[in-house]
C-alpha cells in the first residue's frame, strides 16, 4: 500500500513537470514502482515484462523522441476544466464500479475459483510446464499471444514506414 | 403480333420499352435524325403496348397484374391495372407521341443545345409515370414515383443558366422533401396500421380502426405529401419549372408530372381510404376547403400574370385542385368526373402550352400584352389555343364540360354546396383570364412597326401539326368521350 | 561519448553477457519467469547498447538493417505457421498436441505441447527482438534537422 | 471444400479466415516489392469473402458454428463464434476488402512511394485481419488484442496521406482510439472480476447468477462508451471527419466502409447477446438517452457537411450522421428497429464505399478535393459522376436503391414504437441529406468545367469497374434484399433472444 | 468497522482509480504530444492494477508449480490475469512507439509538438482550402 501511495505521488509529479525530459525520466520510475507492486501481486512474469518495457523500451524510446523534438513543454493554454470534468466522471464511474468487487486477497471470488483455478489444476497434467503462465500464453491462450505479436509486427512496420528513410529520400 | 403475350408481359414490356428507348436515344445521340425517329419509335411502340391492347383488355373488364416480386420484409414491387391506372396510362402514352413530334419542331427551331440528355430524359419520366399508372401498391407507386422526380429534374435545369438552376432546386427539393417527409411516412404508417400498401378496391384502411382525427391527418400527409399534385400551398414548384422549354411544360403540366399527382391522390382515395369509408368518417371536409380555396387563390393569381406561360401555370394549379375537391366531394358521380377530368385537362392543357410554345419560336413572345392580333398571323395556332380555353372555362363543345358537368352533379348529389359555388365561381375566373387573350389575339390589331416585331407566320411545322392534332382531341373527347366514362365508371363499381 | 574508453571497453564487456541472459530467459521460460517478449527486449537491449555506444554504423555492420527488416515478419510467420502445422497434423489450428506425435497418447501430446510453446516463443522473440532494434535504428536514422 | 490429406479445410474456415491475412501481410513484408505485394492482397483479400460466404451458408444451414482455438475448449481457451449476425458482417467486410483490394493499385501507385508500398499493402492486410479478427472471435480479450491490430494498422494507413495534415489526423486518431480500447479493457476487467471468464458466450451464461449487479453495470458503461469512441458516434466522433480527409482515397474508401461497421457490431454483441436487453436497458433513462445521442448524431452532422469545402470530409460527416442512424436502429429495442440497424450498416457501407471510390477517381484523375473545383465534372469524367449521383440518391434514401431499405425499417420500426417524433427526425435529417448531395451534384452537372476539371487524367479500367460495381450493387439491393435485409432479420431475431436463456446454439 | 475493512479492502482499488484518472487528465489536458502519450501510458499501465489486484489471493505464491504440481493444498494466485496484462502491456508499448513516430513526424512537418499550436495551424490550411 505504501508502494501505491508512491505511485500516485510520482504520478502527480509527471503531471506537474514542465521539462519533458524529467517526465520521460519519472515515467521510466513509476514503471519500476508498478513493477514492484506486481511483484508483491505475485505477478513475476508482468513484473518482469513492465521492468523491461516500461521502464527499458518505453523510456529509451521517449528519449529518441525527445532527442529529435523539443525538451520544453510550453505553458498551457486552455482552462483544465473540461479534462478534469471528463476524469472525476471517469474515477466516480469507477468507483461506482469497483465497491462491488470483491475485496482484496480473497481466494473464493468467481475470478479466482471459474477459468484460473482450472489453470492450475489441469496445467501440468496437460503440458508438464511448471510455469502456468507461460504454458497460458503459449499454449490455453496461444492466439491471444500470436494477436500480440501481430500488434508488434504491425507497430514495427508501421513506425518504418513513418520514420524510414529511403536512399532516394522519400 | 403483340396480342399473344399476357397481361403480365405486357406491363412489363411497357415499362421497359420507354427505358430501351431511352438506350437507344443515348446511343444514336450524334445522329439527330436517327435520334428522332428512335424516339417516334419507341412513343409508338410503347401506345401499340398501352392503348392497343392494354386498354382494350381493361375495357373487358380484365385486371393485368404482374406477379408480385417481394422487395423486403412482406414489401413487394407488383403491378396491375385498373381503370384508373388505365386511363393515366392511356392520357401518358397518347401524348407522349404529339409530345415528341412537337418536341422535334421546337427543340431544332430553337436550336436547343443538349437535346440528346432531353430525349433520353423524357422517355425515362415517361417510364415513370406508366410505372405509376400500372402500380400495384404504394411502395411500387412511391417508387416510380421518385423516378419521375428525379428523371425530370435534368429536364426542368434544361437551359443550365442560373435561374433554371434556382427553380430546379426549387423543384427538387420540394417535390422530394414532400415525398420523403410526409409521402413516405403516410405510406408506413398504412403500412403499419392496415398490414398491407396494396391497392384494394374499397380501401385497406376501414379495418385499421383510426380515430377521425389520425384519418384526417394520414390523409393531410398524403395530400401534401404528394406535391405533384400541386394542392396549396405545396404548389410554387410548378410556376418555378416555368423556365424549361414548353415541351418539359407540356410533360410537367399534361402528360406526367402533374397527372401523376392528382392521379395519387385520386388513386389513395379510392383504393388505400375507400370511398365510403371516408365519407362517413368525414375525415375529408377539411380537403373541400383547402382544394376550394386553391381553385380560386390560384385563379385570381393567375388573372394577374402577363407572361403567358405563368398564367397557364397558375390556371394548372387551380384545374389540379377541381380534381382534388372532385375526389373530396367523395360521390361517385364526382369520382368519375375526376378521373374525366385528368383526361381532359390533359389534352386542353397541352394544346395551351403547344400554342404558347408556337408562339415562341415562330414570334419570340412570351408576354401577353404582346399578343395583339397575332391571331391573324398564326391562325392555327390561336384556333387550337382557343378550342383549348374554352375548355379549360368548361364550354361545350369541348372535353371540359363533361368532366365539369360530372363534378357539379356529383356536389349536388353530395348537397356539398362549398364545392358547387366554387366551381361556378372559378369558371368565372378562368373565363376572365382566358377570354382577353383570344379577344386580343383576334380582334386587336397588331402593333404597327414591323421593326419591333418582324413578320412572321405559324410555327414550324411539327409544331402546328401537333397542337393541331390535340386540340381535334379536345373537341372528340366531347363527343366521344366513351374511353374515359368507361373508365371511369368502371373504377367506381366495385369489381 | 564515442571517445570514452571506459565506456565502450565495459560495454564490450557486457553486451555478450546481456545477450546470454536473454537467451537464458528465453529457454527458462518454462520453469521460471520470462519467455519469448521478455528476452527479445533485453536482447535488443543489447544490441541497442551497442549502438548508442559505438555508433548505428557499427551496429548495422553486426546486425544489418535488411536482416532486421526480414525478421520482424519471419517471427510472425513461426507463430502463425506452427498454428497451420496443427492444421496440417490434423488438429485445430494451433493445436500442438500432435505436433510431434499424430496421432498422439496423453504424453506425445504432452511432449508436442512443449515443442509447441518452445517453437512459439522463439516467434515471439524473434519479431520483439527484430522489431525493437528496427524501431531504434528508424528513430536513430531521423536525424535532428 | 478441398479435402487434402484427409483434412476437412472447411472446418478450419474460422481460422484460416484471419490466419490468412496475417500469413499474406507477412508475406507482403518479406517481399516489400509493390507489384507483387499487390498481387498477395488481390489473392488473399479475395479469398476472404469465400471463407465468409462459406461460413454464413452453414450457419444459415446448421447454426451457430464454434471452433476452439488450440483445441482447447472454451472457456478455458479461445473460442471462435461464428453466427447469423458476425458471419453477415464477415461477409460484408471481406467483400469491401476485396473490392477496394482491386481498385487500388494505380490509386495507390498514385499516393504512395514506391519503395513503401509493400508494407502499405502489408497495413492493409493487418488492418483487415485485425477487423475479421474482431468480428468473429467469441473471446473478450481476443476481440481487444485485434482491435489494436486494426487500429494501429489504420493509424499508419491514415499517417500515409500526402497532406502533412493527415499526420495530426492519425495522431489524434491514435489517442482517442487508445483510450477507446483502454476503456474497453476496463470494462472487460470488471465484468473479468465479476465472472472469472472471458469467454462471451460463458459471460452471458454467468451474469444473470450475480447477485451484486453494480460492478457489472459499471463495466457496461465502460465498453459502452469506449465502444462508441471507437464507432464515432456523436459527440465522440471529433477523429474521424479529418483522419477521412486525409487518407489515402483508398484507405479512406476502405475504413469508411468497415471500420465504424465492426466497433457498432461489437456494441450489438455486448448490449443484446451477452447482457441482454433487459439488462442493458433496464434503468428506464438509458433508451432515452441513446436514441437522444442518435438524433442529435443524426442531425448535427448532417449540417455540419451541408457547409463543408472538401468533399472527403462532407462525406466523412455523413457517415457520423449515418452512424446515428444505426445507433437509432440497435436502441428501437424492436426486432424491425434492429433489422433495420444491421441492414444500414450493410447498406451504408456499400453506398459510402461507393462514394469514396468516386472521389478516389476523382482525386487520381484531376486531384480535385474541394467541392467548388468539381464544376462540370459531370462533363468531364460523366461515368463517375453517375455513380456518385447513384450513391448519392442512396444516401439520401430514394426508393429503389439500398439506402430506401434500411431507412424504410428504421422508420417501421419507431412507428411500431409509436415514436412519431423519431420518424420526423429520420425524415428531416435525410432531407439534409439531399441538400449536401444536390450541392455537389448540381455543381458537378450544372456548371461549366473549371479549369482544374478539365481535361482529366484518363482513369484506369479497374477503377471505373470497381466504383461501378458498387453502384450497381446498390441498386441491386435496393430491390433485391434477401442478404441485405433478410439475414439481418434472422440475425436481430437471434440477438433479441439474446444468449443468456441459452439462445444461439 | 465494517466500512473500514471494506475501506481496506478496496484501497488499491481507488489508487488504481486515481492513476487512472490522473492519466486521462493528462491525456486531455496536456497538449504536448509526448506528454499527452505519457498519460496514455499512466492510463494503460494503472488499468494492469485492476487487472492483477483482484487476482491476488494473500497467503498465494506465484503460479509457477511446485512440486505439487497444483494439485496440492499450496496457495497459487490466478494466473490468468497475468497473461492477459502481459499481453496488454505488449500492446501499451506497441501503441507508444508508433505515437512516438507519428510525433517526430508531425515535429518535422509543423515544427512543434504542441498539440494545440499544431491544430492552429491545420485550422488556417483548412480554410486556405
Amino acid at each position: 500500500m505504501v508502494l501505491l501511495t508512491l505511485l500516485a505521488a510520482i504520478t502527480i509529479g509527471i503531471i506537474r513537470a514542465r521539462n519533458l525530459f524529467a517526465v520521460v525520466v519519472l515515467a521510466g520510475a513509476y514503471s519500476f514502482l508498478m513493477a514492484t507492486v506486481m511483484v508483491v501481486l505475485d505477478a513475476v512474469d508482468v513484473a518482469m515484462t513492465e521492468a523491461s518495457v516500461g521502464a527499458g523500451v518505453s523510456t529509451v524510446l521517449a528519449l529518441g523522441a525527445l532527442y529529435l523534438t523539443k525538451v520544453h513543454e510550453a505553458e498551457p493554454r486552455y482552462s483544465n476544466l473540461i479534462p478534469l470534468v471528463v476524469a472525476v466522471g471517469t474515477g466516480v464511474m469507477l468507483v461506482y464500479g469497483t465497491w462491488g468487487l470483491p475485496g482484496f486477497g480473497l481466494a473464493d471470488t468467481p475470478m479466482n475459483t471459474h477459468v484460473g483455478a482450472d489453470y492450475i489444476a489441469r496445467n501440468y497434467d496437460e503440458t508438464h510446464i511448471p510455469n502456468v503462465v507461460t504454458s497460458v500464453l503459449a499454449s490455453y491462450r496461444g492466439f491471444d499471444t500470436l494477436g500480440e505479436t501481430a500488434v508488434i509486427f504491425t507497430a514495427g512496420i508501421g513506425v518504418l514506414l513513418l520514420l524510414k528513410r529511403f536512399r532516394k529520400g522519400a | 403480333m403483340i396480342g399473344g403475350l399476357s397481361g403480365a408481359e405486357l406491363i412489363w414490356l411497357a415499362l421497359a420499352l420507354p427505358m430501351i428507348g431511352a438506350l437507344g436515344i443515348a446511343a444514336t445521340g450524334r445522329a439527330r435524325n436517327l435520334r428522332e425517329a428512335v424516339t417516334l419509335i419507341t412513343a409508338g411502340a410503347t401506345f401499340c403496348v398501352v392503348v392497343l391492347t392494354l386498354l382494350p383488355m381493361v375495357l373487358a373488364g380484365e385486371r393485368p397484374a404482374t406477379t408480385p416480386i417481394e422487395a423486403f420484409g412482406g414489401i413487394e414491387l407488383a403491378f396491375t391495372i385498373e381503370p384508373l391506372g388505365m386511363l393515366f396510362g392511356t392520357v401518358a402514352s397518347t401524348l407522349w407521341i404529339v409530345n415528341s413530334i412537337y418536341s422535334i419542331g421546337y427543340m431544332r427551331g430553337n436550336r436547343e443545345p443538349r437535346q440528346t440528355p432531353f430525349y433520353v430524359c423524357f422517355a425515362v419520366a415517361i417510364s415513370g409515370a406508366l410505372g405509376i399508372a400500372f402500380a400495384g401498391n404504394l411502395f411500387t407507386l412511391f417508387l416510380f414515383y421518385e423516378v419521375l422526380t428525379i428523371s425530370t429534374y435534368p429536364l426542368v435545369t434544361h437551359k443550365a443558366n442560373d435561374d433554371a438552376k434556382a427553380s430546379g432546386r426549387i423543384y427538387l427539393i420540394l417535390l422530394m422533401a414532400t415525398s420523403m417527409t410526409l409521402l413516405l411516412p403516410a405510406i408506413i404508417w398504412t403500412q403499419v396500421a392496415a398490414g398491407t400498401v396494396d391497392f384494394v378496391a374499397g380501401g385497406i384502411l376501414a379495418g385499421a380502426g383510426l380515430s377521425t382525427g389520425a384519418l384526417g391527418l394520414m390523409l393531410a400527409l398524403y395530400i401534401f405529401g404528394i406535391g405533384k399534385a400541386a394542392v396549396m400551398p405545396v404548389h410554387f414548384w410548378l410556376p418555378a419549372a416555368m423556365v424549361a422549354p414548353t415541351p418539359v411544360s407540356a410533360l410537367l403540366h399534361a402528360v406526367a408530372v402533374v397527372k401523376a399527382g392528382v392521379f395519387t391522390v385520386v388513386k389513395v382515395i379510392v383504393y388505400i381510404f375507400g370511398v365510403d369509408y371516408l365519407a362517413t368518417s368525414g375525415a375529408a371536409e377539411w380537403l373541400t376547403w383547402m382544394a376550394g380555396f386553391t381553385v380560386l387563390c390560384a385563379s385570381a393569381i393567375a388573372l394577374c400574370q402577363d407572361n403567358l406561360k405563368k398564367r397557364l401555370a397558375f390556371s394548372t394549379i387551380s384545374q389540379l385542385s377541381y380534381v382534388v375537391l372532385a375526389a373530396a366531394i367523395l360521390s361517385p358521380l364526382s369520382m368519375i368526373g375526376a378521373a374525366m377530368h385528368i383526361a381532359a385537362h390533359a389534352v386542353s392543357k397541352i394544346t395551351l402550352f403547344f400554342a404558347a410554345g408556337s408562339i415562341y419560336t415562330a414570334a419570340h413572345l412570351t408576354e401577353i400584352s404582346q399578343l395583339n392580333g397575332i391571331g391573324r398571323r398564326m391562325p392555327w395556332t390561336m384556333g387550337a389555343f382557343t378550342i383549348g380555353a374554352l375548355s379549360m372555362i368548361g364550354l361545350p363543345p369541348t372535353a371540359g364540360f363533361l368532366s365539369k358537368w360530372f363534378m357539379l352533379g356529383g356536389a349536388w348529389q353530395a348537397e356539398n354546396f362549398v364545392a358547387m359555388v366554387v366551381i361556378t365561381l372559378s369558371t368565372a375566373l378562368n373565363a376572365m383570364y382566358f377570354l382577353p387573350i383570344i379577344y386580343r389575339a383576334f380582334w386587336l390589331p397588331p402593333p404597327a412597326d414591323d421593326r419591333e416585331f418582324p413578320a412572321h407566320g405559324e410555327g414550324p411545322l411539327p409544331v402546328v401539326l401537333a397542337l393541331t392534332i390535340t386540340a381535334f382531341g379536345t373537341i372528340a373527347l366531347f363527343f366521344w368521350p366513351e374511353i374515359p366514362f368507361s373508365l371511369s365508371t368502371l373504377m367506381m363499381e366495385a369489381p | 561519448m564515442r571517445m570514452d574508453v571506459i565506456l565502450r571497453v565495459t560495454a564490450k564487456l557486457f553486451i555478450p553477457f546481456i545477450l546470454v541472459f536473454g537467451l537464458y530467459v528465453q529457454l527458462h521460460g518454462d520453469f521460471g519467469p520470462g519467455g519469448g517478449f521478455q528476452a527479445g527486449v533485453i536482447i535488443a537491449a543489447g544490441v541497442v547498447l551497442y549502438a548508442i555506444i559505438f555508433g548505428k554504423e557499427a551496429a548495422t555492420r553486426v546486425v544489418p538493417t535488411w536482416l532486421v527488416e526480414a525478421l520482424v515478419p519471419l517471427g510472425v510467420l513461426i507463430f502463425a505457421g506452427v498454428g497451420v502445422y496443427g492444421i496440417v497434423t490434423g488438429g485445430n489450428y494451433l493445436d500442438y498436441n500432435n505436433l510431434v506425435h499424430a496421432p498422439p497418447t496423453k504424453d506425445e501430446a504432452v511432449h508436442g505441447q512443449h515443442w509447441g510453446v518452445f517453437l512459439v516463443e522463439i516467434g515471439v522473440l524473434v519479431t520483439v527482438t527484430s522489431t525493437m532494434i528496427a524501431i531504434f535504428y528508424a528513430f536513430a536514422g531521423r536525424g535532428k534537422e | 471444400m478441398s479435402v487434402e490429406g484427409g483434412i476437412n479445410w472447411v472446418e478450419h474456415l474460422p481460422a484460416l479466415q484471419v490466419a490468412m491475412p496475417m500469413l499474406g501481410a507477412v508475406a507482403c513484408a518479406l517481399v516489400r516489392n509493390g507489384g507483387i505485394s499487390w498481387l498477395i492482397t488481390l489473392a488473399v483479400s479475395w479469398a476472404m469473402p469465400v471463407c465468409a460466404l462459406l461460413m454464413l451458408h452453414e450457419v444459415v444451414a446448421h447454426g451457430t458454428i464454434s471452433y476452439a482455438m488450440g483445441s482447447w475448449a472454451p472457456p478455458v481457451g479461445i473460442e471462435y463464434r461464428v453466427d447469423e449476425a458476425n458471419a453477415f458482417l464477415l461477409v460484408l467486410v471481406s467483400i469491401i476488402a476485396a473490392l477496394v483490394a482491386s481498385y487500388m493499385p494505380r490509386s495507390v501507385a498514385d499516393e504512395i512511394a514506391p519503395e513503401r508500398r509493400g508494407w502499405f499493402y502489408t497495413m492493409y492486410l493487418m488492418a483487415l485481419c485485425g477487423l475479421l479478427g474482431m468480428t468473429i472471435t467469441g473471446d473478450a480479450f481476443n476481440i481487444f488484442v485485434f482491435m489494436e491490430v486494426s487500429s494501429l494498422a489504420m493509424y499508419v494507413l491514415i499517417g500515409l496521406g500526402r497532406d502533412r495534415r493527415a499526420l495530426v489526423a492519425a495522431f489524434q486518431y491514435l489517442v482517442i482510439g487508445t483510450i477507446g480500447a483502454t476503456f474497453y479493457v476496463v470494462g472487460v476487467g470488471l465484468v473479468f472480476t465479476m465472472t472469472g471468464s472471458l469467454n462471451l458466450y460463458d459471460i452471458a451464461q454467468i451474469l444473470p447468477e450475480i447477485e451484486n449487479q453494480r460492478p457489472v453495470y459499471a463495466g457496461l458503461a465502460f465498453i459502452g462508451v469506449g465502444m462508441s469512441l471507437k464507432l464515432a458516434l456523436f459527440p465522440l466522433h471529433l477523429w474521424l471527419p479529418n483522419a477521412y480527409a486525409f487518407a489515402p482515397s483508398a484507405a479512406t474508401a476502405f475504413l469508411a466502409g468497415t471500420a465504424t461497421k465492426v466497433a457498432i457490431y461489437v456494441l450489438i454483441r455486448f448490449l443484446y447477446s451477452i447482457f441482454g436487453v433487459e439488462f442493458a436497458f433496464g434503468s428506464p433513462a438509458t433508451q432515452p438517452t441513446v436514441l437522444l445521442l442518435a438524433c442529435l448524431g443524426m442531425l448535427v452532422p448532417s449540417v455540419v457537411a451541408v457547409f463543408q469545402v472538401n468533399v472527403k470530409r462532407m462525406l466523412a460527416y455523413s457517415s457520423v450522421s449515418q452512424v446515428g442512424y444505426m445507433i437509432l436502429g440497435i436502441a428501437l429495442l424492436n426486432a424491425t428497429g434492429l433489422t433495420g440497424g444491421i441492414a444500414h450498416m450493410f447498406n451504408h457501407a456499400i453506398i459510402k464505399c461507393c462514394l469514396f471510390l468516386a472521389v478516389g477517381c476523382v482525386v487520381y484523375s484531376t486531384g480535385i478535393q474541394r467541392i467548388e473545383q468539381m464544376a462540370g465534372l459531370g462533363r468531364t469524367m460523366p461515368l463517375t459522376m453517375a455513380a456518385f449521383v447513384i450513391a448519392g440518391l442512396a444516401l439520401i434514401g430514394v426508393p429503389g436503391t439500398a439506402g430506401f431499405v434500411s431507412k424504410w425499417y428504421l422508420i417501421q420500426g419507431a412507428a411500431e414504437q409509436g415514436m412519431w417524433w423519431l420518424v420526423v427526425v429520420i425524415v428531416v435529417s435525410s432531407m439534409l441529406a439531399i441538400f449536401y448531395i444536390g450541392r455537389i451534384v448540381e455543381v458537378a452537372w450544372f456548371r461549366e468545367p473549371s479549369d482544374a476539371a478539365d481535361n482529366p487524367r484518363s482513369l484506369p479500367f479497374e477503377m471505373q469497374m470497381i466504383t461501378w460495381t458498387m453502384a450497381a450493387a446498390i441498386l441491386y439491393f435496393g430491390l433485391q434484399t434477401e442478404i441485405s435485409a433478410g439475414v439481418p432479420a434472422r440475425a436481430a431475431e437471434m440477438l433479441l433472444q439474446g444468449w443468456a436463456i441459452g439462445g444461439g446454439q | 468497522m465494517n466500512l473500514l475493512s471494506e475501506i481496506a479492502a478496496h484501497y488499491n482499488y481507488w489508487i488504481t482509480i486515481f492513476l487512472m484518472c490522473a492519466g486521462i487528465y493528462t491525456v486531455v489536458a496536456k497538449s504536448n504530444m509526448i506528454k499527452t502519450l505519457i498519460g496514455l501510458g499512466l492510463f494503460q499501465t494503472s488499468v494492469y492494477l485492476l487487472y492483477l489486484s483482484p487476482g491476488k489471493i494473500l497467503g498465494g505464491t506465484p503460479p509457477i508449480l511446485g512440486p505439487d504440481h497444483g494439485h496440492g493444498d499450496v496457495l497459487y494466485s490466478n494466473p490468468l490475469p497475468h497473461v492477459l496484462i502481459l499481453t496488454a502491456i505488449v500492446v501499451g508499448v506497441a501503441t507508444l512507439a508508433l505515437g512516438l513516430a507519428l510525433v517526430v513526424r508531425i515535429n518535422e512537418a509543423f515544427g512543434t509538438i504542441e498539440e494545440d499550436e499544431v491544430v492552429a495551424i491545420v485550422d488556417r490550411e483548412d480554410h486556405a482550402e
